[in-house]
């Protein structure tokens, strides 16, 4: 199995990069998403697979049933949750940074130089 | 576990299941419009729970029927956020 | 819902204008006028099932697919599912946050108190309660995810339906 | 020790007690001084009993090595702490002169105390994901610091550090991932012990997987090429919690260097990656410093200083790959670090100060701050030469133990460009010097009240001083650090000890279950 | 008990429909070049509770060539999409009317008084 | 403790404690923080010549403390003759600048002048440090120290431009020097093995592992880059004219008296280590030949009183620093000494002059010698000295440096080369002498200047430091009949053999420097006369560059070049960031690879395990992730992403891990829901508005990414490369036993690895917090 | 031959999984989307409920005891079904409407029209 999820993967990466490199913050963040699958079915390629083993449930009393290594579901969900909420933060710093900026592209909110928003926001802190 | 009989029927089924999702992937790749995606992702959700249910049943692995009922409720939840957002552009 | 005004002078306005000159403005804030009985009703019965499901899933958790983190999100759902059909308004009236923080001082609270024993953080035990009968410690930790994970998706939730253009 | 985990205990439930109470005022500032002040005397505490009795394990929930995950308080991580302690306590207590109150509202100190226990997390945990997470609480920290108050310019700058810090999120998972498959194990004792008896084409895939974390932790850390986020988020943090960034964040980066890529990665060959470290932090420490001299504005000299500077730590750690001195490059890495966060955190609390005395933090707009306030002037010279490197300081000793161990390592390119980036780091702070605390005060500036600013900062220059006077007791204490790091022994054989705490519930329970699908739990 | 006899018989009616609507869904899917003329239709509610509304929405939806587009804003019509659409509409205003909300109504409705139009329940009420 | 041991204490760090004093109370005390200069000095002094008398040469006395005995550095003092000899120079001469700076400092604000006697003490106090350090590193910091008190105290005009761009370059230059003597000091002690200096030049084991290292050249280079800078050497002796902005006691006492001579000093007591070296003649003697003649030359261009004697101050360091490259070290205490004791004088006559006609310009001055009769006189001997004239002190020293050179042994293998030196020495020491006559001439004879007219003679504040020193040139001149100054001067010498010959009766047997002196004279008369003339002529050579602008030219090009990369490589713009962090990834995984001679063939390309439906299920990922790349839309974009993450749930399933199946199943729900939420408030897709070619670009980096994590993966996951020995049992041995619970995975969760949930649920109520924050703080301002 | 109940099982299993083919191609070959709703709105719901009804049937009678609880999850998911997938039709079939989606050619009458208004000024376009 690990040959079609490698493909899968880098296809995931791949994807990924290409919409991040976008001019477009959401697109970013669905690039981030995309990067976060990869990563996570890298984690569960790299525990193995055997066709032939179960789902890790201890009712086996015999102990002959082969099961699954539970330590990448467990990794991939703490990496899930957390990459899902920052995920979410992400999410919505963009809507706030277009609801501030007036653009979605990164390179015109780039392009706006800094130092005249630093005035502005030494302005309004004091 | 089970018998060679219903073990060819869920190949079977299975392979129906993953070609409807695979028709249905294709309805969600070519559009044109997004509620024809949603109406499609619908159905696709559907065809995974038919995978998923023969694989339950071929492997005789209970432990995902849980996924049965959960996706059922979730994909609700997405369609109709869909076609909230589509309708009005508030989900909420 | 009560429409908003909105600031004539948004950046955002003056963004979008630019973005598509052709555009006219959006349509009304008030998203319920179309709002569905069908719907409203299926929310109505869909959501203390989804509510139950998510217990469900909380409670098998040690033994079966599930615990306080997937029980939580489904609870969640289950609160999305009440906001579809019902809008955000009473919802938003609670400080959805600070069941995050119970939760958390939950989550902590059950390690801690191992610590306090003289056991390592988040040692667990079984306890064996009269009437329950076994009831692992990890329950309390669990919950303290739950109510985690509730309390952050509908904060998240409550607070992006609050926002206006 | 089960307490090993008190200086992540604590700040966490300090952080969710104060989020339950939502910035109620005084109390807030008290409770929050009183639980750093604890763990900060418990940190010393525990630098100083680990010292006397080796490294103290503690395994979560009573589990046993590999498997569970431990917490390993050795030298290295013992005096991260107690200076991450110490750096955080006067950040506090610069922060009850400068946060406002709708800051305090949006759980300011909550997330402040997240982001020190992820800190004191990522020092003290002992297994590799787990370190991932510790990692993922320290970025959710600053990243809610960052954009507290959330002006324009702290979205803009918040949303490009969230989304470079997810890139190296997901990464760190891939690489937790490509440990695991290559060597079977994610407990750094058990990596450290496994690595070290890899040799082959084995040992060479290993040292391929680790290049996925070193891009992680180099980007952590803050080294060329991948400093991007950091010379434009800093200038945008309150004021108060840039001294908190500037000395935690990137250090962290850098002690995961340290951490993983001299002690836990020892297969065959692992020098490899040591010596792109190596090359990278030459850029690092020029580039850097270069960045910085062209700046107009305090906080973004000082930012790309932090760039610079973080060189210098990845070049101690790439000099480790020399056996000959490595224990010698891990002791001044290990110093130079500490170093950096008292000196780092201590320059951008002066500049808040110089910057509120003065009135404006616009460069070439200040003047004359060896008037308006020669304590806050006094104490930045102190740091900015402890920066640059003039004795009698931590940075001279730090800078001291670099140059000796590249030297005697025949090392000379690498310390020729620490020589003269040192010189560059001298040029750009002295045009803080004399731009900000020569010349002319400012007309009509609004100048505000900076002597509660300049009091937490001296403790930091006073610990600067101290370190570079006091040099022998820190020396033997690195040394032993070092040691340990070089050769983990001490640590693998401490995890290991640990026994398995946890009884074994219901030895029947096994053979009383169905076969199939359980009706109910047991 | 009458209630639950009603039930019973509109589920029988409902499975039946939902079965050969399934059955018209694959002759149309499988038949090459199917005729037919689709067609969005109005038809008058007697039904008023969003219950009594959400039932037979949703077995217009699951039975044959039908599905619930909207309910309009007074509640009184439902206007449904017809997969084909007979020649006279009235026809098919009559068959869901007649099969559904008639079944539907004997067995939401204690009574089949004409004051249920006022009644409104909780569920009617607009979330503010 | 000895008493001798806490004398060398006292010497060193009194000065220290004064400072202390004078930074704690300065601002109260003001211009009478002075005093304190002048105690502390006073008490080094005496200290310093108690110990100088108390001591033989062969039994110095030294404090010893093991200061950071894990790196070999210790705090240990020796009061051996030439470090002596030098304390007693700083203590001695900062007694007496401290006296005239009480008078000379006034009208400002108190607490700057206090500030300003805390640098100046603890200078004195780092000097003295300088002087007896007896370990490199020890000697180092107070090297550092030096240069940083000095920094602030030529900053003293700090309001002003040339103020503190004096300041800025004295530190830059003097910076530069003392890291590459830092590096130099290591490379010692990484050869030789100690940082001690007595123990290297006692000529034992560590000199000889020193001197037969590789490392022995590259260490001499780099401490004489420290030296040089220090003293101003050619090319490095920019900085000092620049320096003179500083108060006059300022510059008397760093500029002329002591700290430009701290590089001589380190030269003086690193020669019995190094003066095998085959580099150490060529270079020193050459650097301070050249520095001697330049600045000769320069001396006469200048028209600021303090610049002439600035480059006049050069041109000594540079004559001592020929010395020593000419192995002449004997010299060395005779040529400083004589050196300090005019040179100091005459700046503090500067100041004087200054104080009284609010100029420096001698070209605006003239006929002072009616006005200031005192200052007149003390200037004649002073600058008498400096021409070389008997029966100054200055005459025996430059008669002992032709009867050097005469008889040099370094130069005795060419005599061409002798003869080019002394030439060169003649033609310097004329001009030298043409200088000391204008000082005379220009400034206190001839007619009055237009700014002569206000000047009034100064009080005896001022002009007594002055007259002491200069009653030291006169006695120390007439004293030359006996045989005092010899025995002074060679007993303070670095070289303890010396017996350099001192005496003011030329000897007829050897007249060969009393003919290099009469032709110095005679010379001297020309160039004097001629001096208008050769200013006028210096002047078509302006377009030459000077060090000062290389040095600037080479700081404003690396700011250029700095600007220039900061701005390209910290653009803000997100592409870019992504672009360089990923580029590196991919690089450096296809650099590790390749290095590692990994390649195509380790590939293992067997679909192994691999089940039908599992490779159905990826093979429609792959279109649904090419579905989400090239969305057109918003919403396909978000219903794509939705199905990417509903069938990488079903790679779960195939994966058999029900818990995560669940998780992502609802959390890409979840997901879906906040995106739908976010794009209301969002603008529409564009259409693609990016040119090809950075849609190649940006495709290409795309591909190396996948690629790179595609080969990463199928490498580490290959039967070759996995470790098949890993947590698995462990996990699934303790989660019914000691966890009691059937789902090892959520056991795992909540209690083998319950710590990361921790964290992970910290995470996750952080993010609920921020939001908060984020969304409220706006519609609350609103 | 083999027992009834896996017959049963089989025959329903088979049943489903065609219905669900069925809708797949509905949604291509329908010429507009209220016509394919027609096909994944109907098809799939009951290809789903036999699904699980033959789930169910094999929870109860095929393993060693009856699995209840899981079978209850089944019968729960079925009722889901008939609640959820119909609901999610009629408000995308709302949805398309009000952002006009066009009606295929062959439409024959329009009388939503009167009742509910489109907005073809949607700024959203044709997503
Ligand atoms: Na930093
Ligand atoms: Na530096």
């Amino acid at each position: 199995m690990e040959l079609p999820m490698a493909i899968v993967i880098g296809a995931l990466f791949a994807a990924g990069t290409y919409l991040m490199l976008r001019p477009s913050l959401i697109r970013i963040v669905l690039g981030l998403a995309l990067y976060t699958n990869g990563a996570n079915l890298t984690m569960m390629t790299c525990g193995g697979y055997e066709s032939s083993r179960s789902a890790p449930f201890l009712y086996d009393a015999s102990g002959q049933a082969r099961l699954m290594d539970p330590l990448p579901p467990v990794i991939i969900l703490t990496a899930i949750v957390i990459s899902f909420s920052v995920w979410a933060l992400l999410l919505i710093l963009c809507y706030r940074v277009y609801l501030d900026w007036g653009t979605d592209d990164p390179e015109a909110l780039a392009s706006i130089e800094l130092h005249e928003v630093e005035e502005e926001s030494a302005a309004t802190q004091s | 576990m089970i018998s060679g009989f219903l073990e060819a029927i869920c190949m079977v089924c299975l392979a129906a299941f993953l070609g409807s999702a695979v028709v249905c992937l294709y309805r969600i790749i070519i559009g044109p419009g997004a509620a024809d995606r949603a109406v499609a992702l619908d159905t696709f959700v559907s065809a995974l729970i038919g995978v998923i249910v023969s694989l339950c049943i071929l492997w005789w692995e209970w432990f995902f029927f849980d996924a049965v009922w959960i996706l059922a409720l979730v994909a609700f939840l997405g369609s109709v956020a869909i076609a909230r957002y589509l309708e009005n552009g508030r989900v909420f | 819902m009560t429409p908003e005004g909105r600031p004539s002078d948004s950046p955002r306005k003056a963004a979008r204008s630019l973005d598509s000159p052709a555009r006219a403005p959006r349509f009304a804030e008030d998203s319920s006028a179309h709002d569905s009985p069908v719907l409203r009703m299926v929310t109505r019965i869909a959501t203390p099932l989804a509510l139950a499901v998510s217990l469900i899933i909380f409670w098998q958790g040690h033994n079966h697919p599930g615990g306080g983190f997937i029980a939580g999100v489904m609870a969640a759902a289950a609160g999305a599912m009440y906001l579809l059909g019902f809008g955000a308004e009473r919802a938003a009236r609670f400080a959805w946050w600070r069941v995050a923080v119970v939760g958390v001082l939950i989550a902590y609270a059950s390690g801690t108190a191992a610590l306090i024993a003289g056991k390592p953080f988040l040692y667990q035990t079984v306890f064996h309660v009269p009437v329950i009968g076994h009831l692992p410690s990890t329950v309390f930790f669990d919950g303290g995810i739950y109510l985690i994970v509730v309390g952050t998706l509908m904060t998240i939730f409550v607070e992006l339906a609050r926002e206006r253009l | 020790m089960n307490l090993v985990i008190l200086p992540i205990l604590i700040p966490l439930f300090t952080a969710a007690a104060l989020a339950l109470v939502r910035g109620c005022g005084r109390v807030e500032k008290a409770v929050c001084l009183a639980s750093d002040l604890f763990v900060t005397g418990f940190a010393f505490w525990l630098l100083v009993y680990v010292d006397q009795h080796g490294p103290q394990v503690m395994i979560a929930g009573g589990w046993a090595a590999p498997f569970g995950i431990t917490y390993v308080a050795d030298r290295l991580a013992c005096v991260m702490v107690a200076v991450s302690m110490v750096v955080g306590c006067v950040v506090v207590a610069y922060t009850f002169t400068t946060v406002t109150k709708a800051q305090q509202r949006h759980f300011f100190y909550p997330l402040f105390h997240i982001m020190m226990a992820g800190v004191n997390w990522a020092f003290l945990t002992g297994d590799l994901f787990n370190l991932y997470v510790a990692f993922e609480v320290l970025l959710i920290g600053s990243y809610g610091m960052m954009v507290i108050g959330a002006s324009k310019a702290q979205v803009r700058e918040t949303m490009k550090y969230v989304a470079i810090n997810s890139i190296g999120a997901t990464l760190f998972v891939v690489g937790c991932a490509l440990i695991y498959a290559t060597v079977g194990t994610l407990n750094m004792a058990e990596l450290s012990a496994r690595t070290a008896e890899l040799t082959g084409d084995r040992a060479k895939m290993v040292t391929v997987a680790t290049c996925v974390l070193l891009v992680v932790f180099a980007m952590k850390a803050a080294a060329f090429p991948l400093f991007f986020w950091l010379p434009d988020s800093y200038p945008i943090v309150p004021p108060g919690v840039n001294g908190f960034f500037a000395g935690m964040l990137t250090k962290v980066g850098a002690y995961g260097l340290l951490r993983l890529f001299v002690m836990v990665f020892r297969q065959e060959g692992s020098e490899f990656a040591l010596n792109v470290l190596l090359v990278m932090s030459g850029f690092t420490m020029l580039l850097g410093v270069l960045g910085a001299m062209c700046q107009w504005d305090i906080r973004r000299i000082l930012s790309w200083h932090i760039v610079s500077q973080v060189g210098y730590m990845v070049m101690g750690v790439g000099l480790a790959a020399n056996g000959d001195i490595a224990q010698a490059a891990v002791a001044a890495t290990i110093l130079y670090i500490i170093h950096q966060m008292i000196v780092k955190s201590c320059l951008f609390l002066l500049g808040g100060a110089a910057e509120r005395a003065i009135g404006t933090q616009r460069l070439k707009g200040m003047g004359g701050g060896i008037d308006l306030a020669p304590g806050v002037a006094g104490l930045f010279l102190i740091a900015a030469f402890s920066l640059a490197g003039l004795p009698p300081s931590s940075g001279f000793l730090g800078k001291f133990l670099l140059v000796r161990a590249g030297l005697t390592g025949g090392h000379y390119v690498i310390i020729l460009i620490a020589i003269v980036t040192s010189f560059f780091t001298l040029y750009s702070m002295l045009k803080i010097w004399s731009y900000a605390f020569w010349r002319d005060p400012p007309e009509e500036a609004p100048r505000r009240p900076y002597r509660a600013l300049a009091a937490p900062s001296a403790v930091l220059c006073a610990m600067t001083v101290a370190m570079g006077v006091w040099a022998q007791p820190c020396m033997r204490y690195l040394n032993a650090a070092a040691k340990g790091v070089t050769d983990p022994s001490g640590y693998i054989e401490a995890v290991f000890r640990a026994p398995l705490l946890r009884p074994v519930l219901d030895p029947h329970a096994a053979h009383e279950t169905p076969a199939l699908v359980p009706e109910e739990s047991p | 008990m009458m209630r639950v006899l009603h039930f019973v018989k509109f589920g029988l009616i409902f499975l039946v429909e939902f079965i050969v609507a399934n059955y018209q869904v694959v002759k149309l899917v499988l038949t090459p070049s199917p005729r037919f003329r689709p067609g969005l239709i109005a038809v008058p509610l007697r039904a008023r509770t969003d219950f009594e509304i959400t039932s037979l929405a949703n077995s217009i939806t699951l039975t044959p060539g039908t599905i619930a587009v909207h309910v309009s804003d007074g509640r009184d019509t439902i206007i449904i999409h017809a997969l084909n659409v007979p020649d006279d509409p009235q026809e098919l205003r009559r068959s869901v009317t007649e099969v559904f909300e008639a079944n539907i109504l004997k067995w939401t409705r204690p009574r089949n008084a004409p004051g249920m139009r006022k009644e409104r329940s909780a569920d009617d009420q607009r979330i503010p | 403790m000895t008493p001798s041991e806490w004398t060398l204490l006292i010497v060193v760090f009194a000065p220290f404690v004064a400072a202390a004093v004078a930074l704690a109370l300065g601002r109260w005390l003001g211009r009478q923080s002075g005093w304190l200069m002048v105690i502390a000095a006073g008490v080094s002094f005496a200290g310093a010549v108690r110990l100088f008398l108390g001591h033989s040469a062969e039994a110095p006395p030294v404090y010893h403390y093991d200061w950071i005995p894990d790196l070999g550095i210790s705090l240990r003092l020796i009061g051996d003759p030439f470090g002596l000899f030098f304390a007693m120079l700083v203590a001695g001469i900062g007694l007496l600048v401290g006296f005239y700076s009480v008078h000379y400092i006034d009208d400002l604000p108190k607490a700057r002048v206090g500030r300003y006697y805390a640098a100046l003490i603890a200078f004195m106090g780092a000097m003295l440090g300088v002087s007896l350090a007896d370990d490199l590193i020890l000697l180092f910091i107070f090297w550092e120290l030096t240069s940083l008190t000095s920094f602030l105290l030529i900053g003293f005009w700090y309001e002003k431009e040339d103020g503190r761009k004096g300041a800025l370059t004295a530190l830059q230059v003097t910076a530069v020097g003392g890291l590459a003597m830092l590096a130099g000091f290591v490379l010692v002690s990484v050869a030789g093995g100690t940082f001690s200096i007595s123990e290297l030049s006692g000529g034992g084991e560590a000199a000889r592992a020193l001197q037969a290292s590789p490392l022995f050249s590259w260490a001499l280079v780099l401490i004489l880059l420290g030296a040089f800078t220090k003293s101003a050497q050619w090319p490095f002796h920019f900085w000092l004219p620049g320096a003179m902005v500083a108060p006059t006691p300022v510059s008397t006492y760093l500029h002329s008296a002591t700290m430009v001579k701290a590089g001589l000093f380190l030269v003086g007591r690193m020669w019995p280590v190094f003066d095998g070296a085959p580099l150490w003649t060529p270079l020193i003697a050459t650097i301070g030949l050249v520095t001697y003649v330049l600045a000769c030359w320069q001396a006469l261009i200048e028209t600021d009183l303090k610049a002439i004697l600035a480059r006049t101050t050069l041109a000594a360091l540079g004559m001592v620093m020929m010395l020593y490259g000419l192995k002449a070290p004997d010299q060395d205490a005779l040529q400083l000494l004589s050196h300090a004791a005019y040179k100091a004088p005459l700046f503090l006559i500067a100041g004087i002059v200054e104080h009284a006609t609010h100029t420096r310009d001698y070209r605006k001055l003239g006929g002072l010698q009616s006005a200031m009769p005192l200052t007149f006189v003390l200037c004649l001997f002073a600058a008498l000295s400096m021409a070389g004239l008997p029966p100054m002190f200055g005459f025996l020293a430059k008669e002992a440096l032709y009867a050097n050179l005469l008889e040099n042994e370094v130069l005795s293998g060419s005599p061409a080369l002798r003869v080019l030196v002394i030439g060169l020495c003649v033609i310097a020491n004329a001009f030298l002498f043409a200088v000391s006559f204008r000082l005379i001439v220009d400034v206190f004879l001839g007619a009055p200047g237009e700014k002569s007219r206000d000047a009034h003679e100064a009080g005896p504040g001022l002009w007594l430091s002055p007259a002491v020193l200069v009653a030291v040139v006169v006695g120390m001149g007439v004293l030359g009949v006996t045989h005092l100054p010899q025995t002074i001067v060679n007993s303070l010498s670095s070289d303890a053999g010396a017996h350099v010959h001192v005496s003011l009766i030329p000897s007829l047997d050897h007249p060969g420097p009393l003919i290099l002196s009469g032709l110095t004279i005679a010379a001297g008369i020309v160039v004097f006369q001629m001096r208008w003339v050769i200013g006028a002529w210096h002047e078509r050579f302006k377009f030459l560059p000077t060090m000062q602008r290389v040095w600037d030219e080479m700081l404003h090009g690396v700011t250029v070049f700095a600007v220039a990369f900061s701005e390209r490589w910290q653009n803000g713009s997100l592409r870019w960031y992504f672009s360089g962090i990923l580029v590196f990834f991919a690089g450096l995984c296809a650099f590790a690879l390749s290095r590692h001679g990994f390649g195509f063939e380790h590939f293992d390309l067997s679909v192994r395990e691999a089940t039908w439906p599992g490779v159905t299920l990826c093979a429609m990922l792959l279109a649904a992730i090419w579905r989400v790349t090239t969305a057109p839309t918003r919403l396909s974009a978000a219903i794509a992403i939705t199905t990417v993450g509903y069938l990488v749930a079903m790679l779960f399933v195939v994966y058999r891990s029900p818990d995560i199946l669940l998780t992502q199943i609802l959390i890409e729900t979840v997901s879906t829901i906040f995106l739908l939420l976010v794009l209301y408030f969002m603008p529409a897709f564009r259409p693609m508005t990016i040119q090809p070619a950075r849609r190649l670009v940006n495709a290409v980096i795309s591909g190396a990414v996948g690629l790179s994590m595609f080969t990463l993966v199928l490498l580490a996951t290959s039967p070759t490369f996995r470790e098949a020995d890993n947590l698995a049992d462990d996990y699934l041995s303790h989660a019914l036993t000691h966890g009691g619970g059937y789902n090892a995975v959520n056991v795992t969760i909540v209690d083998q690895r319950g710590i990361d949930t921790v964290g992970e649920v910290t995470v996750v109520m952080a993010v609920g917090l921020t939001i908060v924050g984020l969304l409220r703080v706006r519609r609350e301002a609103a | 031959m083999p027992p009834i109940h896996e017959l049963f099982v089989g025959a329903a299993l088979l049943l489903g999984a065609f219905l669900m083919v069925v809708a797949a191609v509905g949604l291509i070959r329908f010429p507009d989307i209220y016509c394919r709703m027609h096909a994944a709105g109907k098809a799939s719901t009951l290809g789903m409920v036999l699904v699980l009804v033959a789930a169910v049937t094999l929870l109860l009678f095929a393993a060693e005891s009856p699995q209840w609880s899981m079978a209850v999850r089944g019968v729960l998911a079925i009722v889901f079904q008939f609640l959820t997938i119909p609901t999610a039709t009629h408000l995308l079939a709302r949805a398309a409407y009000v952002r006009e989606y066009p009606l295929a050619a062959r439409t024959a009458l329009d009388e939503l029209k009167d009742f509910l208004p489109t907005r073809p000024d949607c700024p959203e376009g044709k997503e």
